[in-house]
């Protein structure tokens, strides 16, 4: 599928931009400057800015856990996301969601979701507005290789298609759920083989290669946006830190991490748009220059900004309360 | 010229029928709430709603906008919630309350919290219609009001009309609210009629309504206890008991005010409530009460409701597991020995 | 499938059980002499029987809302059915379960179960207690078309399937959920087809013969017992009555409901077993003498039996309490 | 020789460990309570849960008696109901109480309701552990206690230790029980130390305890809120005000004598949950209080809890959200004015 130079320019930013963000968390984290439950995202950006690089901001999509890199797919300000991990009041929940509840309605990002397989139902919720509404708005679910085995999965896959709404579900299969290898959690090969029970094209992408899961995707959407329904889509992952953040991540083999780690799909793309000529090697180091001083501006911001007053506790729990 | 009366179903289908005609971002989901999806033309709003109190709307509002589901309740009230977070005002039925377990996720960690999670940069204008109860030898799975357990839950409203004048009023508001509202429709009052006003009205989320005015004794009740309590009063009276019969109507938000108000000038409470008793309805406004009214309290406060135990399903079993109004009133004299 | 003698008698005297027990309830409660909500099981008898005609008292079933059906072919004992349908003493649940919890958990009938779908990870547990104890137990669970939406059917399958544990998943596809059209709920043409998504094999058989589901499930059973995991068996049938008792069934078409009366199984078993001449007239008959009167002396026992006592009510709600 | 001290973290395990060495129908499953399954054998027993409770068990049991699950709740969940109700006596861990919304029906409909159902004819000895309580930030789906609600529902029984013994003769007591036991282990406790005997012994479900005499207020606190309470005692001891706190230690079924005899004696009542305030344990417990010991009651019963919200994550909020000692001690001196 071809690439725009801009849209490039784009993909590497968003890409580097995630990676750049985690790591930076990962060491904030380990310096005890964040708390919580914090899950990266480092080694899957290929997935969620190949699927995003088709949308939107007026499309949507539904997150898990691990959704910093879905929030800056879908152009979530990093200030705003850093901020709410602090859990300052500048953050994109005034502090009040922290990680795993971090959200961007306006951008259409419909938050992270401490639920393994919350979203999903959402996810054909929004779905259903744009077809209620007849716009042609897309929503993508995305989804961990362990959420497969829940009960929500197969409902709103089995609405979807029933519906024919314009969602696509995609499966961040990176091998493991917490410390449960994939081969354990399921008795097939692909979560993608699950599509045929429910009448679903079910595709499976290389999720370390932005092209691949790109032009999967954008089959997927154009799908979505005809009004043709939902498409089931697998892309083979890994991540490259632990679960969450903390983890001594003993149940991988060292092997197995190396191996990944050389597939890196930053590196992939960069040397991809380099030999294709799409982009210069002055864009790319640019872009890493702009995208570190970003994070770097986050972190600032986020550390200077204040914490929520007490008074909020009480509000945001009703829109009208007596 | 005489006012119109409705049945309790009458009123619930005429409030969604005049929403659905004044706002079209309102669309109906659940089971069989048309029957026959997917059928010919001539087998289609076949059922409208299992106990048929969405029967038409269908017919008048078309597929779009009245959505027969699959039997997945967390995938559709899922879906309920995520389109009301994007722009639709979804009613969405729970055919029964017991049918929580299987959706209450979506109900207590989604919709409930999505706001407040949020930073409040979101609203979740749905509406949840369950049906509650005791009555009809539905047994343990399909009898359960349960309401408590929604009461409980932060960001969640809880709604439980004893007429079918509140019933419309409170399912407009409900409608309206931006809020997730859980609608709690009692089976056994379908059949009940009270005058309902033609043109849309909207009894306001969290004020209660006195029901029987009284100053002996103040009844708190909900839904069809209301009944009871009233039937109670009825035969109090008779040995010059007065009491007042108090239904909050909604649960979460509760009206504090005019419960206390009550209690202030009778000095006596009962709760008569169809939910169980260990953290329940009952126990919410007997502590309510303690807390707040303690020094106007004659009596200890008392509870009728059924025992800690699943409904039985053998009639002769049900009917004595539910509260009488007998047991009520005997409660009543309690407080006033 | 060869069937003996015996086999032939008894399969066909359940059945009929069946049949003249749900004619008669359907009767009863038109009459005004049954509360609550029943669901009749008669049309589908072929499906019951075909599996239970497999197992020994000591296998285990898991049903549904339409559960008297597998009752009866697991060998419950229908004045006690009888009896509880009542609200009786004598019932099978003492009156306290009524049609949608009839149970018989010695007989190795787990419960009928109100709630659609709930049935699946229940039965995943007594095959778990059949392989953690090392017996050859098996487990069926029964459930309908409208039950292949749940999550729980999807949870329970994969979680069968990676534990290989000895469930035969039953899926009765009678074409309707209460008013709903399987072709309405289901994107794809055979619940069947759902089974390759977990790795299992997928059955589909015709659930108005007997001998049809009788093969089908027979190897299903010889895999689990053996340790080779579950199966999928979607049997195509066809209830005779309405969804429950007081359903007008103003939702299905006239002249597919008496295509499917001309295909009734146990007229279909009759007719197969008269031309192998595995059975005589005269056996037929007599069963149906039989049958007919142990359905009238369960009316009668329910019919005189008395009443719980109201202390009943706080009974078996735990078996200790302080 | 010093008492032998453990974690309540330990406890729990060593509870789980003796028990299954002592009846091999016991079995663990849950979520990556080993982690690693179907790893090389160096990658198995990789967690032992999330927190590491379970720790060494799959090492000593073995994969048939200690279950990875896959995330599905209803399922392995549903599954541990039915090998209780066929012969194996299964422990199964949700790992968050928040997580309850995914497989509520097979608690409160299938486990607590079938022998009921089924006329007693059948018994589902399952316990099910599940981490409730915030303080780690994890914000508003990994933080509630929600006890509450399983309190509320006949057929469970429902405890949560406030310490280390509690924890091991608790949890020895529900894996014995035939009964279907919610144990909840709060989060923020896993690290605190009590003395433990080695050896195995019960503490009885439905006994509370007496964590602290005193004679002028009583508190009864729940988990975590046994600890707070205590701290406002002995803030409150400075003062000479003499605080007796109540430990029920099991919610359902719960010790009303103890509770009311210790109000009787001091004539005044604080609770201290850290659930929401509406149909939760403090409401049970104020209306307990108010209808069975309202004569000895010389001031109204006091609740303190978290407010009717979700809970927050940012740690300055989530600290304030949670009741404090001082908030308590407030309580209580509002009770003696
Ligand atoms: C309903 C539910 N069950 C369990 C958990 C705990 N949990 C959080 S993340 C996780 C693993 C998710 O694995 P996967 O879906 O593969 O996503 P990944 O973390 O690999 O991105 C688990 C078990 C949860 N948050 N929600
Ligand atoms: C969780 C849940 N949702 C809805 C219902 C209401 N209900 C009872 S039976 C039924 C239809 C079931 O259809 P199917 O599974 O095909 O079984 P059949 O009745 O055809 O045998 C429905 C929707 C229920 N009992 N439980
Ligand atoms: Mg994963
Ligand atoms: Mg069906």
């Amino acid at each position: 599928m071809h690439l725009k130079r801009e849209k490039a320019l784009w993909v590497y930013e968003r890409m580097v931009l995630i990676r750049k963000f985690e790591d930076k968390v990962h060491d904030l984290f380990s310096a005890g400057k964040i708390p919580g439950f914090v899950h990266l995202y480092a080694g899957e950006e290929a997935v969620a800015v190949g699927v995003c690089a088709h949308f939107r901001t007026d499309d949507f999509l539904t997150s898990t856990h691990r959704g910093h890199g879905h929030c800056i797919a879908k152009g979530v300000e990093v200030r705003g996301m850093m901020a709410e991990l602090f859990g300052k009041a500048t953050g994109s929940c005034k502090g009040k969601g922290g990680s795993m509840h971090i959200a961007d309605v306006e951008k259409g990002m419909l938050g992270a979701n401490g639920i393994v397989g919350g979203g999903a139902p959402l996810a054909c919720g929004a779905a259903l507005t744009a077809r209620v509404k007849k716009t042609d708005q897309v929503t993508a679910c995305f989804f961990g290789d362990g959420g497969a085995s829940q009960g929500t999965f197969h409902e709103a896959l089995n609405l979807a298609s029933i519906w024919k709404l314009p969602v696509i579900f995609v499966c961040e299969n990176n091998l493991y759920a917490e410390a449960s290898p994939v081969k354990y959690t399921l008795n097939v090969e692909n979560v993608a083989d699950r599509a045929a029970g429910y009448g679903v094209p079910g595709v499976i992408a290389d999720g370390m290669s932005f092209f691949d899961v790109y032009e999967k995707a954008g089959e997927a959407v154009r799908r979505a946006r005809a009004g043709e329904g939902p498409t089931l889509i697998e892309a083979k992952t890994y991540r490259f830190y632990g679960h969450f953040e903390g983890d001594p991540v003993n149940y991988r083999p060292k092997d197995e991490e190396q191996a990944y780690r050389k597939r890196d799909p930053i590196t992939d793309f960069k040397q991809k748009v380099l030999a294709k000529k799409l982009l210069k090697a002055d864009d790319l180091e640019k872009i890493e220059k702009e995208t570190q001083a970003e994070v770097d501006a986050a972190l600032e911001f986020a550390e200077s900004s204040p914490f929520p007053k007490l008074e909020e506790i009480l509000t945001d729990v009703y829109v009208n309360y007596p | 010229m005489a006012e119109r009366e409705l049945t309790y179903r009458e009123a619930i289908n005429e409030a969604l029928r005049q929403e659905m005609r004044r706002d079209d971002t309102i669309i109906l989901m659940g089971e069989d709430i048309a029957g026959g999806s997917g059928q010919p033309k001539e087998l289609q709003d076949a059922w409208g709603g299992v106990l048929g109190v969405t029967k038409g709307l269908y017919t008048e509002f078309g597929a779009d906008r009245v959505l027969d589901t699959p039997i997945s309740e967390s995938g559709y009230i899922g879906a309920a919630i995520g389109a009301a977070a994007t722009g639709l005002r979804p009613v969405a039925e729970l055919m029964f309350v017991g049918f929580m377990g299987v959706c209450l996720d979506q109900l207590f960690n989604q919709a409930a919290k999505l706001r407040y999670m949020f930073g409040g940069k979101a609203r979740v204008p749905v509406t949840i219609r369950t049906m509650i109860g005791a009555g009809l030898r539905a047994a343990a799975q399909h009898s359960t009001v349960d309401y408590s357990v929604l009461t409980h839950f932060p960001g969640l409203k809880c709604v439980a009309p004893s007429s079918a004048y509140d019933a419309k009023g409170l399912l407009i508001a409900a409608i309206r609210d931006d809020d997730p509202v859980i609608f709690c429709e009692h089976k056994a009052l379908y059949g009940e009629k009270s005058p309902v006003p033609e043109e849309s009205y909207v009894v306001p989320l969290g004020t209660a309504d006195i029901k029987r005015e009284g100053r002996d004794v103040t009844l708190v009740a909900f839904a069809k206890m209301v009944h009871t309590a009233l039937a109670a009063a009825d035969e109090l009276s008779k040995s010059g008991i007065q009491a007042e019969v108090v239904d909050p109507r909604s649960l979460s938000p509760l009206d504090e005010g005019t419960i206390l108000e009550s209690v202030k000038k009778t000095h006596r409470l009962v709760v008569v409530d169809e939910d169980t008793p260990r953290c329940g309805m009952a126990t919410d406004i007997v502590s309510l009460v303690s807390q707040k009214a303690f020094d106007y309290l004659d009596a200890p406060p008392q509870m009728v409701t059924p025992p800690h135990t699943p409904v039985p399903f053998s009639p002769v079993l049900e009917d004595s597991y539910l509260p009488t109004p007998e047991q009520v009133a005997d409660a009543v004299r309690g407080t006033l020995d």
